[in-house]
């Protein structure tokens, strides 16, 4: 162990906990200073083990750690797939492509060949919870009657009602037997495999010892590689590794993983620069250079994640003109965005990265050709000699994907400027515009707008199907565009009933390609997803997801 | 002074009532129906009338008004719409943590601003008057949430002393594991304290020295440290008052701070109310804090009124 | 030196850093038993002068020159701690307004007992008992009630008597006394007055008293001395001052105050303003007022003229030889 | 003009004489002003601010929107940019002066509708006394049990982000305070012997407030005023930097402080510009209304 005199006169290893704050030692009297404070520290403090890895997340406050994180993708990010597992995960391994699903608590599953509503999955077997009971198909039946049964006793009121897109396609649910349990779906549905992936499994016995969903947040057992030692609301998350996790690739290096609510950006490097956390979640572009000048590692990645101004489609708007719309799409210059955002997005051509196996062979390619947009614009009767083009947005002040979204805001509105484009921002909380996307914007009363703009995850065909489906126009979907091309729905429909993945894929890809030439939107650019590292972080993987691996990260001492 | 204290507090007692009834009304001078911030919109019309029931919403404002302060009295703000939990619970732990903040401060502010402002005005005229008024006049001008970002950069990222940001791990302990984390948003917070105090008390001990009392102490030969003791219990009431509306001030004005040093106290708490639009918290975080304000008020007054024989008979 | 010699000031000057002259030149003795009373308008530089025999003017804005001693020591060049033991067991004052004077938040015994045990080594309980019975000495009724009294809690003339108190707390040599009546009530003025005059005579302490209350001084006064512009314009025994006062100040004084029972009403002024200290006249101050004036007064500051012993007056009209001053009393 | 002389025995000592202050009074406060040479210099920044904001469009300066991808996030003293450039290459220059325009557009406009408001509603009170006296203040007091920055966050946190939702509850915030001083200023004044004696003649009491009342009171309740433009300033930059206030593009201290912190690693000087026009606009505030209650501040 350390020699505490040693370590007293700022020469020996110090404790795990203190490591990085001194790191500017080099006049007699700081060494003095922090020999005190280390002293002091010493004397007072728990230790620490070493292999913790502290995290700041971006969220306001801790999410919610029973089984339903809220926060969006970064719950489940940090109080999803760490604590718990779903029947289907998603796969971290393959981090040269756009993730997709793997086995979780279920091992295999299959469409029912002599009804297409009704899912069979085999259990994987040897499962235990945190709290050391097994797990069986009954928890599925248990699980999924907390979300759907509301005269079950445990039914989660409060809750529920929040993971409804997860878990709406769900009509009901049986025990086939100890291994196997069925899932019927309302109409035929081959995505759903990517919805019940955020249906977490918790211990029934746990839920049944505490007796309430809410005091269940304080020590919830689920099957995931860490187990939850201590939530302390608005503070931390402290997760401890599960050394008997089912997954023997994926039980954790770390001993411990603390995860801390951190939502200003400032404040979050200043945690980072000081070495009061090891890892900080999206790093605000300006301070990306300063970092790595520091040594600090900078991680990215794409993934399914599109900024776009979301196009208000209904005869209303000016933009409902879908030459209007093109003008916009081509009079962007994306590279001098992704400059500004110091390369942690790259310019987006379509709502899916053209990477991924979906984007297909689309005609448009949208790069930045400001002529074009003006004749364009022209052609659409704006322009020198003809109206001005005026648009009224919305922005959020922040928001989980919605990258910095003012100064992206400014950027865009000051390059449209020069197209002779007017546009008038209204800035609003997150929550707000939340709200303003659930409701249809030709609906009478409501505010006029012609743009919403909105950085948000496409994850998989389910959510592309929200976004631009016809018949997911609020309050069904996200399609608050009014998108709608009857091709594309076919497609779209045509894929979610075709349980043959190559057929399946090519039907989307040929929808995703439409939805990029008729632009609905304006496709800004993919966030790179980047977090930035304490060099002393070891072996962290980014996967091509929302969700990411925490197993096999380690932390130097 | 029994008499005066009964009459104080009893009149504490509209004022209580009248100010819950402000924080009450927070909610509906927001544009748009209270409903909205509690539902999705796209919940149907039965959930809206039952919602709308649940939270007394069908009934008269007045009615609302008396079922809510029932609730509150009895220590019930509700449910946060955000995150479920109980908002009596989240401001128990979140204003306990202000709490520590705001003391800290409060009280650094005042031992920095006596000692300045006692020397600047025993000193009066003289170049440390002028620095502690430059000091004085300095902290109460400075925008503390840039002056907070600065010191982090100084004490936590360059010199790395100490944590930029949090209240330490888990709960709180007044241990150095913790304590560490309160000294820079203490130092911050105190600025605005430390100067109001400074320039109050030179005002107060300029004041003192100028009376003729002072000579007639004087004219009796007592030493340097025998005057101090009398100007320190004449200023005592005044400095006492500032201090004690500061730490209230504080208690209610930490927001900022408290956003830039991720502290998780009720300013941290309104902040994300006020952005995720939840107004059981934001009513509650609101009543607590301004009802400390009352009950300071209230004992700064007595405490006045207990050190100053002067104020007594009335 | 004669021993019973209290105070003896010699070309006395009192200048303040904001460039006002109050006290330019000031020359008397007291002895013991003796009672003085400087007269003078507001401003004419008698408080100030009081002030400076216990070096009480504020120490940064004051300078001060000449000559003075208190019982032998030099009060000029004594340090802050030595003229601090001086006050109180040797010198101490009473001053104007007893409502100010005293700290509102101390109580009456405890400003007493503090500045006994300041000088004296004795127990907290003792000085608390001389505290009562010097209550008792300046006739406080219930004296032991008052003692935890705060001064606002008393009447004026009971805070004055607790004043004079504090001041007889370490029986002084020398009391002075800035005009302690004036705040007071007419009625209680008086009897402020003969407890003074009473105590003086009882303890044997010489005692300088400061008014501009002429009937006042002729209360107590052995000696009078009038004050104008920061110099002493005439000085002499009280009889013979108030009925043929010399020098035209003094004259138009006494003209502007008729003697003892008509106090407190409205009486001639003398015409003009005092001058402006800052900026003092090379002749006589008094001289751009004076009905007498003629160019010599403005050449040069008058001399102290002695026309009888024991009287003397800064004027060119006074004899400077008895004699003269005999011729023309006959005459 | 009433003279209220004491007469003591003897001698004329003339106390304490007071007066409407009039012309020759206010004659008397700008001379002190003039000879006090840290309000002027105060006074002479907030006037070159002022006048650089007023004139902003005529400096020749950058437009304050239009920024460029190239040049952004220069060092101060870039040659073009003296004070460099921000997050998106806007000349700093320009977006300090543009955003002092608003910064103290939002920093002034509450203090001077509460001055106008708090002022009337004060001095109606004090000078009516009575029942209408009492309603005003006790409707004040509960405004005053709330710490202030709790009632503009509450206030603008309610009605929701953007300048005029900023004003309105800044407002709020200051009018019961110049309600108090305005209050408590007027009723000491009623009662002095010469507003006394003017209403005792029988003039009406819009005469007497305007002849008598005001003259007296308006002079302290504008220096108290003031003193809250500093408080109003960093409160409504406050509010803007945690997202209540002035919304982008439009350039406002608070909120350019906000935007640029990102950039403190990087650009520490260009970080803290808009920090310290605050600071320094506050601080000349602070001092110049320090050297007005001075130099009003005659015994007569």
């Amino acid at each position: 162990m350390k020699n505490p005199i040693l370590t007293l006169c700022g020469l020996g290893r110090r404790d795990e906990y203190f490591k990085g704050r001194a790191t500017n030692r080099r006049s007699k009297k700081s060494i003095l200073v922090s020999a005190v404070i280390l002293g002091a520290g010493l004397l007072a403090s728990a230790p620490l083990h070493a292999q913790t890895l502290r995290v700041g997340m971006t969220t306001s406050d801790v999410p919610t750690t029973g089984g339903i994180p809220d926060n969006g993708s970064e719950g489940g990010r940090f109080a999803g797939y760490p604590i718990f597992d779903a029947l289907v995960n998603w796969d971290f391994t393959k981090t040269d492509q756009i993730s997709d699903l793997t086995p979780g608590l279920a091992t295999e599953w299959h469409i029912d060949p002599n009804d297409h509503k009704r899912w069979i999955f085999t259990l994987r077997e040897g499962v235990r919870f945190h709290d050391g009971t097994a797990f069986k198909a009954d928890d599925v039946i248990w699980n999924f009657d907390r979300h759907l049964n509301e005269a079950a006793p445990h039914f989660d009121k409060a809750q529920a009602r929040s993971y409804r897109t997860y878990t709406s396609m769900v009509e009901k649910y049986e025990k086939i037997d100890d291994t196997h349990v069925a899932l019927y779906t309302r109409v035929p549905f081959s995505m759903l495999p990517y919805l019940i992936s955020r249906v977490f499994m918790v211990s029934p016995t746990q839920y049944a010892k505490i007796g309430n969903w809410q005091d269940f947040q304080k020590a919830p057992a689920g099957t995931g590689p860490f187990k939850v030692e201590k939530v302390t609301p608005r503070t931390s998350i402290e997760l401890v590794r599960n050394d008997d996790y089912w997954d023997k690739t994926r039980v954790p290096k770390l001993k411990r993983l603390v995860l801390m609510p951190i939502p200003d950006a400032n404040t979050r490097l200043a945690a980072l620069r000081s070495g009061q956390v090891d890892w900080v979640e999206y790093p605000a572009p300006d301070s990306i250079p300063g970092l790595k000048a520091s040594g600090f590692q900078i991680v990215t990645k794409p993934y399914p994640h599109v900024w776009a101004w979301h196009a208000n489609n209904s005869d209303a708007s000016p933009i409902s003109d879908r030459r209007v719309r093109l003008a916009l799409n081509y009079g962007l210059d994306r590279k001098s965005l992704v400059e500004m955002l110091g390369g942690t997005a790259i310019p987006a051509r379509g709502p899916w990265p053209d990477s991924y196996k979906y984007f297909g062979r689309p005609s448009e390619n949208y790069t930045y050709n400001p002529d074009k947009a003006r004749a364009l614009l022209k052609e659409a009767g704006y322009g020198p000699g003809g109206k001005t083009l005026k648009l009224k947005v919305q922005v959020p002040t922040a928001g989980s994907g919605n990258m910095v979204p003012l100064p992206m805001a400014e950027f865009v509105q000051q390059s449209y400027k020069e197209l002779g484009i007017e546009t008038e921002y209204t800035v609003v909380d997150w929550g707000t515009m939340l709200n303003t996307m659930r409701q249809r914007p030709d609906r009478p009363g409501a505010p006029h707008l012609d743009v919403v703009n909105h950085g948000l995850p496409i994850s998989d065909p389910t959510q592309f199907f929200l976004n631009f489906h016809g018949s997911s126009a609020p309050p069904n979907g996200s399609n608050w565009s009014l998108y709608k091309n009857p091709k594309v729905d076919a497609l779209l429909d045509k894929a979610f009933e075709s349980f043959e993945p190559k057929e399946r894929d090519e039907l989307i890809a040929q929808a995703h390609a439409l939805v990029v030439d008729d632009a609905p939107w304006v496709f800004v650019v993919h966030d790179l997803n980047p977090r930035a590292l304490s060099p002393k972080v070891k072996g962290f993987k980014q996967a091509q997801s929302w969700y990411q691996d925490f197993t096999q990260v380690t932390v130097d001492e | 002074m029994l008499l005066y204290t009964l009459r104080r507090i009893l009149y504490a007692v509209p004022i209580a009532l009248a100010v819950s009834l402000v924080c009450f009304m927070l909610v509906h001078i927001a544009p748009g129906d209270p409903i909205d911030a509690i539902l999705p919109p796209d919940a149907s019309a039965e959930t809206v009338a039952l919602v709308r029931k649940d939270y007394g919403l069908d009934k008269p404002l007045p009615v609302q008004f008396g079922l809510w302060l029932a609730h509150v009295v009895q220590g019930d703000f509700g449910r946060s719409i955000a995150n479920r939990r109980l908002v009596a619970d989240e401001l128990v732990s979140a204003a306990s943590k202000t709490f520590i903040l705001a003391t800290t401060a409060a009280s650094l502010g005042f031992v920095i601003g006596c000692i300045l402002g006692g020397l600047a005005g025993a000193f009066r005229g003289t170049l440390i008057d002028r620095a502690a008024v430059s000091f004085a006049v300095g902290g109460v001008s400075v925008p503390h949430y840039w002056l907070g970002m600065v010191l982090v950069i100084i004490f936590s990222v360059t010199l790395g002393w100490l944590p930029s940001m949090s209240a330490g791990p888990g709960d709180w302990a007044w241990d150095w594991l913790h304590i560490r984390h309160l000294i820079l948003p203490a130092i911050t917070l105190s600025v605005i304290p430390a100067g109001l105090v400074t320039r109050t008390v030179r005002g107060v001990v300029v004041e003192i020295l100028s009376q003729d009392f002072m000579t007639t102490l004087r004219g009796k030969g007592l030493r340097r440290l025998m005057l101090t003791v009398h100007v320190m219990k004449n200023a005592a009431p005044t400095a006492l008052a500032v201090m004690g509306l500061q730490l209230g001030y504080l208690m209610g004005g930490s927001i900022l701070v408290e956003t830039v040093f991720a502290w998780p106290g009720t300013g941290m708490m309104l902040n994300q109310a006020i952005f995720q639009r939840d107004i059981p918290v934001l009513q509650g975080t609101t009543l607590v804090l301004a009802m400390i304000f009352v009950a300071l008020n209230l004992l700064v007054d007595l405490i006045q009124t207990a050190l100053d024989p002067r104020m007594r008979r009335t | 030196m004669r021993d019973d010699l209290l105070v003896l000031a010699r070309d006395l000057r009192v200048k303040f850093t904001t460039g006002v002259n109050a006290v330019n030149g000031v020359d008397f003795d007291l002895r013991q038993r003796e009672v003085l009373c400087i007269l003078g308008e507001s401003g004419s530089g008698k408080s100030v002068t009081l002030r400076a025999l216990m070096r009480l003017n504020p120490p940064t804005k004051t300078i001060m020159s000449g000559t003075l001693e208190l019982g032998g020591r030099d009060v000029v060049q004594a340090s802050e701690n030595e003229m601090s033991d001086l006050r109180g067991p040797f010198v101490s004052m009473i001053f104007q307004e007893p409502m100010t004077a005293l700290d509102p938040v101390f109580t009456i015994g405890r400003q007493i007992t503090e500045t006994i045990l300041r000088h004296e080594n004795i127990s907290r309980r003792k000085a608390r008992r001389r505290a009562l019975e010097l209550l008792e000495l300046v006739q406080i009724p219930s004296a032991k009630r008052r003692l935890d009294a705060y001064p606002h809690e008393l009447s004026g003339g009971l805070r004055q008597r607790a004043m004079i108190a504090i001041a007889l707390s370490c029986r002084p040599k020398l009391l002075l006394a800035d005009e302690p009546t004036t705040a007071l009530d007419a009625s209680v003025q008086i009897q402020i007055l003969l407890l003074l005059r009473e105590i003086q005579q009882e303890l044997g302490m010489g005692m300088i008293f400061v008014t501009h209350d002429l009937g006042v001084a002729g209360e107590v006064a052995d000696r009078i001395a009038v004050m104008y512009a920061g110099r002493f314009i005439e000085e002499g025994p009280v009889a013979d001052l108030m009925r043929q006062p010399l020098h035209p100040y003094a004259k138009g004084l006494l003209g502007a105050t008729v003697h003892e029972g008509s106090r407190g009403k409205r009486l001639t002024t003398i015409p003009g303003a005092p001058p402006d200290l800052r900026d003092l006249p090379g002749g006589c101050a008094f001289a751009p007022r004076c009905t007498e004036a003629e160019g010599a007064c403005l050449a040069h500051l008058p001399e102290l003229r002695t026309p009888v012993p024991d009287r003397a007056a800064r004027c060119i009209h006074v004899d400077d030889r008895p004699a003269a001053f005999g011729e023309r009393l006959a005459s | 003009m009433t003279e209220i002389a004491t007469v003591s025995s003897g001698l004329v000592a003339p106390r304490r004489i007071l007066k409407p202050r009039r012309a020759s009074y206010w004659r008397a406060v700008g001379r002190r002003l003039l000879r006090d040479r840290v309000t002027m210099v105060c006074l002479g920044i907030l006037a070159v601010m002022a006048l650089a904001m007023i004139f902003a469009p005529l400096l020749g300066l950058y437009d304050p929107l239009q920024g460029s991808m190239i040049r952004r996030l220069k060092p101060v003293g870039t040659p073009g940019h003296i004070l460099g450039t921000d997050e998106l290459g806007r000349d700093m220059l320009t977006r300090l002066i543009y955003g002092g325009r608003l910064s103290w557009f939002v920093g002034i406009t509450p203090v001077a509708i509460a001055f106008v408001v708090g002022g009337a509603l004060g001095i109606t009170a004090g000078y009516a006394g009575g029942r209408i006296n009492m309603a005003i203040m006790r409707i004040t007091d509960v405004f005053y049990a709330f710490p202030s920055v709790l009632l503009a966050v509450a206030i603008s946190g309610a009605l929701g982000p953007g300048i005029g939702n900023a004003i309105i509850a800044m407002t709020m915030v200051f009018i019961p305070m110049m309600i108090r001083i305005s209050e408590s200023v007027t009723t000491s004044t009623r009662n002095l012997d010469y507003v006394e004696a003017a209403r005792s003649t029988g003039a009406s009491a819009l005469t007497v407030v305007r002849v008598h009342v005001l003259p007296n009171v308006l002079g302290s309740i504008f220096v108290y005023a003031t003193t809250l433009v500093s408080v109003s300033m960093i409160l409504a930059s406050g509010l803007s930097f945690i997202g209540l206030g002035v919304k982008p593009p439009e350039p406002e201290w608070g909120l350019m402080l906000n935007t640029l912190r990102t950039a403190i690693y990087t650009q520490p000087l260009l970080a803290t510009l808009p920090g310290l026009g605050i600071f320094v606009t506050s601080l000349c505030f602070n001092m110049a209304s320090d050297g007005l209650r001075a130099a009003m501040d005659v015994r007569a």
